[in-house]
């Protein structure tokens, strides 16, 4: 096993979920590309725990960390999703941009 | 080959039967149930898992395109029987159930299916799936092979074989294509009012709901032909989720043909003894609905028993009776769910089981009656509810609905 | 070298055992299914007799016999994995499931596994709902979605506190931790919250409510020929599959008096099936929008003392 | 062997994730999504983690079967097989991505990882365990207290209905009104 191969697959990942993130207009389709970047992470962290330093559990904490900011990124985002949609009708980031600032 | 017609007399040898309702299908339905029960031949939900699709009481008006249409969506093999009065329904059941058995029977029928499907040039046959059918059935014969049991006359009732022919195969193109906007089947696939697209599917509107968050809409019908429900019934509903936002009832058989039926049905019997059966039919439906199969089956017993006027139908339905009031499951699950006349439907169905057990006892007819007008009642109550409690309030207005609520044949 | 949580898999994992384990699971599946056959049988009256009892035999030969169907624009793929994952997940919980002292696949983690592959069950059954684009197939799909999100919860903590009594989540070892005393003497209300989760996630009987008639059959609603045969016995192998994982995890395992371990676990096995079985005669349907109010005030709480109490007492 | 898994189950993780945006069906997308998911998940099993492996196959799973649902709510395509185009600034965004994945696969092969240190331990799951609820018992604090804030907050976000509509002005409504019952039987 070489940590090389781990790490390009969790690049392509990561890859492909920005460029879900940047292009998707749907805030759903965007968490999805979000979520797939968390994936590459999960996924390197995996790779560094086994491959780099196997004799320390930290690498898998940091894997149980990375799994709860899905967890977490999900649920936040479906209630705001929830929340603008019901107030405001739209699900589009672009009709949402006053939000900021 | 022997042992080929060996199994498959075997695995036909009890048919999953799916009951549909016309006109006056009272008696029929009640010995097709009883017929069910005693031989263990299941009732089934849907077409799907149906092999023979019952045709009780007269078709009238819309209701035979609805029937054929829900006939096409049943896989194959597969027999039909219409019935009609009360008696033959054993020797029907049993045709339709050699039919099934019958493998040149079946070919000829895929054979006539296929043809047909064939014949509506154009349409999209992509999603159509060809894996189970029998190839050899599909030569290219010019005739279909005459059918045995065709001609085959058996008095009270016909036997319907697939190949009469149907004055709808010209433009009923159900299961394959989209519907027509109002067709009140619920086996037919997405029915989608509204913006039609390429594919033959809709864009769903969308509607205020109870949540705030104005989501997609779908209409979609339910009735005529749906299992435990009341005879001819359409409500078409437009449903968020399974919420029902709104519904329009309709009833497509003559109501009082069938309470003529009731009346017909329950002749023989004492007044109260009438009261009662009517009364535990509609508790089947409710149980069914309800999803509670032992007590459904027990109380089907009773009432066939109370029928019948066989055994001690006393003890059994306080057994009964006992064991419905008791279940706490049963009525947590359904107190609540409101019903008309201040009731909600665990008050409905102990009231039943109270007036069944009091006519049976004692001879006393119910002082009360259900409302009369239920049909006109009923959209307002449904909307707002789920779908499984819609399903329980329209079974609470069972004798209504279904013409069951006979007076007292004494007053007649 | 390929390795499945750091030994060999080729030490691990019995190859005779895996392609063993679909026919085991039909096996149980079957006797399941016999077992509802003479239910049904009593509750409409009928005598119990060799016909009624080969119902299930009859059964599977006919839905062979019957044909395959589609619906208007299906999403086929979808909807055949769907169905297909029923089965097959519950084969794969099996696979954890000691049999004797080693399981089929052992895993210092088999509980987290069983747990795994019964989340898989959320896609499958939404799947099969959707699949087929009818409007009653997704009722019942999503009726299965509010099911879950009540029993999940409660299930893992039952699964949790099962562990703790072995300090272990192999079952394996919560097995062999319990000579003396029965982890279901110690924990009833976890016992009780996972026959009910059991049920749940088998969406049989009194929870039941994704399939059941008043949505014409639900996710099962345009299931006909062998991809309702698959999805039926994916059913009963669920209900085997639990059946099977809580002797492990609450009734001691294989141990018992004269009898070998082998026998006494399978005993153990189909006493808990019939029961999971008969339920389904025993209680009405429970709707999953009431059922989410019982499982998150009641039933929660409740796991979540046991858990406490059994960490106090063993730990 | 191993790394011919490794490569298969990578390959199936990519393509599933790019699916995700290809496809024109909502339902298709989620669980491509999933597949993704559940391929990464088999790596770490490959990897040895296997507890942290089976986690995320029951979180992965149960989050997409919730996305799903959620994906046909305010997507108004109940059909999900129509067509849909949701996307902008594609060639920016895939100018981005491209980029930056050809930098971090530059770093892949450029940077001289260190080899393996240590052995790991007999029982991961049991050593991961410990370290959580030892050492590391900070890092659970957190996320014990981000969890628990998450389901508040979100609930919160999503209710339209507060406990005033619930329980009345004064808050002294009983039962509460609710559009559905329960089954506790208040």
């Amino acid at each position: 096993m070489n940590i090389e191969l781990f790490l390009l697959v969790a690049a392509g990942l990561f890859s492909v979920g920005m460029f879900g993130a940047l292009s998707q207009q749907s805030i759903v389709m965007l968490m999805m590309g979000l979520e797939l970047m968390a994936n590459g992470v999960l996924l390197a962290g995996g790779a560094f725990w086994r491959l780099v330093s196997p004799g320390s559990p930290d690498g898998q904490v940091l894997l149980l960390v990375v799994l709860v900011v899905m967890a977490v990124e999900m649920a936040m985002g479906f209630a705001v999703t929830s929340a603008i949609f019901r107030a405001r009708d739209v699900d589009l980031t672009d009709t949402a941009t006053d939000l900021k600032g | 080959m022997g042992l080929t017609d060996g199994l498959r007399r075997f695995a036909t040898a009890r048919p999953h039967l799916l009951v549909v309702e016309g006109t006056a299908s009272v008696r029929p339905r009640l010995a097709v149930e009883r017929f069910a029960r005693e031989q263990g031949w299941p009732l089934v939900d849907g077409p799907a898992d149906a092999d023979i699709l019952v045709v009780a009481g007269r078709l009238e008006g819309p209701l035979p395109e609805y029937v054929d249409r829900l006939w096409e969506q049943l896989p194959g093999p597969r027999a039909r029987v219409h019935l009609r009065g009360d008696d033959g329904s054993t020797r029907a059941l049993l045709g339709a159930r050699r039919i099934l058995a019958d493998i040149g029977y079946q070919r000829a029928d895929i054979r006539r299916t296929t043809r047909r499907d064939a014949d509506m040039g154009g349409m999209d046959m992509g999603g159509m799936d060809m894996g189970g059918m029998d190839m050899s059935g599909m030569t290219m014969e010019p005739a279909d092979t005459p059918d045995p049991h065709a001609g085959r006359d058996m008095s009270g009732m016909t036997m319907e074989p697939a190949d009469t022919p149907d004055p709808h195969a010209g433009h009923d193109m159900s299961g394959m294509t989209m519907e027509p906007a109002d067709t009140p089947d619920p086996h037919a696939g997405h029915d989608m009012s509204g913006m039609d697209m390429p594919a033959g599917l809709a864009m769903a509107e969308r509607a205020p709901d109870r949540d705030g968050l104005k989501l997609d809409v779908l209409t979609v019908p339910w009735g005529p032909v749906l299992t435990w429900w009341p005879a001819g019934l359409v409500v078409t509903t437009v449903l968020q989720g399974d919420v029902v936002q709104e519904a329009r009832v309709e009833q497509l058989v003559d109501v009082d043909a069938n309470r003529a039926e009731w009346r017909e049905a329950l002749a023989d019997l004492e007044p109260a003894v009438a009261a009662a059966v009517v009364r535990l039919d509609a508790l089947v439906r409710l149980l069914a609905v309800a999803g509670w199969d032992g007590a459904r089956l027990q109380s089907q017993q009773v009432r066939d028993a109370l029928l019948s006027s066989t055994g001690d139908v006393a003890v059994q339905l306080h057994r009964l009776s006992r064991k419905v009031l008791r279940s706490r499951t049963l009525r947590q699950m359904t107190t609540g769910v409101r019903t008309t006349r201040e009731e909600d439907v665990a008050a409905r169905y102990r009231r039943w089981l109270d007036e069944a057990v009091v006519a049976v006892d004692s001879g006393n007819l119910p002082a009360t009656a259900d409302e009369p007008h239920a049909v006109h009642l009923l959209p307002a109550l449904l909307i707002g509810s789920d779908v499984a409690a819609a399903r329980l309030i329209v079974a609470t207005l069972e004798l209504a609905l279904s013409g069951a609520d006979v007076r007292p044949v004494a007053s007649v | 070298m390929l390795t499945f949580g750091l030994l060999p898999v080729s030490d691990q994992v019995s190859v005779v055992g895996a392609l063993l384990l679909p026919v085991l699971l039909a096996g149980l599946a079957v006797v399941a299914a016999v077992a509802s056959t003479g239910f049904a049988a009593v509750a409409a009256g009928r005598r119990v007799t060799t016909i009624e009892l080969v119902g299930p035999l009859r059964e599977g030969l006919r839905l062979l016999l019957v044909r395959r169907r589609t619906t208007l624009h299906p999403d086929a793929l979808l909807w055949r994995i769907g169905g297909a994952t029923v089965f097959v997940s519950a084969v794969l919980a099996l696979a954890v499931v000691p049999i004797g002292d080693r399981a089929v696949v052992p895993s210092a983690v088999g509980i987290v596994w069983f747990n795994a592959v019964e989340a898989l069950l959320w896609a499958a059954l939404w799947l099969t709902g959707w699949g087929a684009n009818s409007a009653t197939g997704l009722v019942g799909g999503y009726r299965f979605l509010a099911l879950s999100l009540a029993y999940e919860l409660p299930f893992m903590l039952v699964l949790i506190t099962a562990g703790i009594r072995g300090a272990s989540l192999d079952p394996v070892v919560v097995a062999q931790s319990q000579t003396g005393l029965w982890s279901v003497v110690l924990m009833p209300v976890a016992f009780v919250v996972y026959l009910v989760s059991a049920v749940a996630f088998s969406f049989w009987g009194p929870f039941s409510q994704p399939a059941a008639g008043d949505a014409a059959g639900g996710v099962l609603a345009e299931l006909s020929g062998v991809d309702r045969l698959v999805v039926v016995l994916g059913r009963y192998g669920w209900l085997a599959a639990s059946a099977a994982m809580s002797v492990p995890l609450f009734l001691g395992g294989g141990s018992g008096p004269v009898l070998p371990d082998l026998a006494w676990q399978l005993f153990k096995t189909l006493v808990v099936l019939l029961a999971l079985v008969a339920a389904r005669w025993r209680w009405p349907l429970v709707r999953a929008e009431r059922f989410a109010e019982i499982a998150w005030l009641v039933l929660l709480p409740a796991v979540l003392l046991q858990a406490l109490v059994v960490a106090v007492i063993v730990l | 062997m191993e790394s011919v898994i490794g490569g298969v189950l990578g390959a199936v993780a990519v393509l599933a994730g790019a699916t995700v945006f290809v496809v024109n069906s909502m339902a298709r997308a989620t669980y491509s999504l999933l597949v993704s998911f559940l391929a990464v998940a088999a790596m770490l099993v490959l990897l040895g983690s296997t507890y942290v492996g089976f986690l995320t196959v029951v979180m992965m799973t149960v989050e997409m079967a919730i996305m799903g649902v959620f994906m046909l709510m305010y997507m108004m395509n109940p059909a999900g097989l129509m067509p849909m185009s949701m996307r902008h600034n594609t060639r920016g965004a895939l100018v981005l991505s491209v980029g930056t994945f050809l930098v971090l696969s530059v770093g892949v092969f450029a940077v001289p990882w260190p080899g393996r240190q240590g052995k790991p331990a007999r029982d991961v799951t049991y050593d991961l365990g410990t370290a959580l609820m030892g050492r590391h018992m900070l890092t659970m604090i957190v996320i014990g207290t981000a969890l628990l804030a998450t389901m508040v907050s979100g609930v919160m976000l999503t209710s339209a209905r507060g406990r005033y509509d619930r329980y009345g002005d004064e808050l002294d409504r009983r039962p509460p009104t609710d559009p559905v019952r329960g089954g506790v039987g208040r």
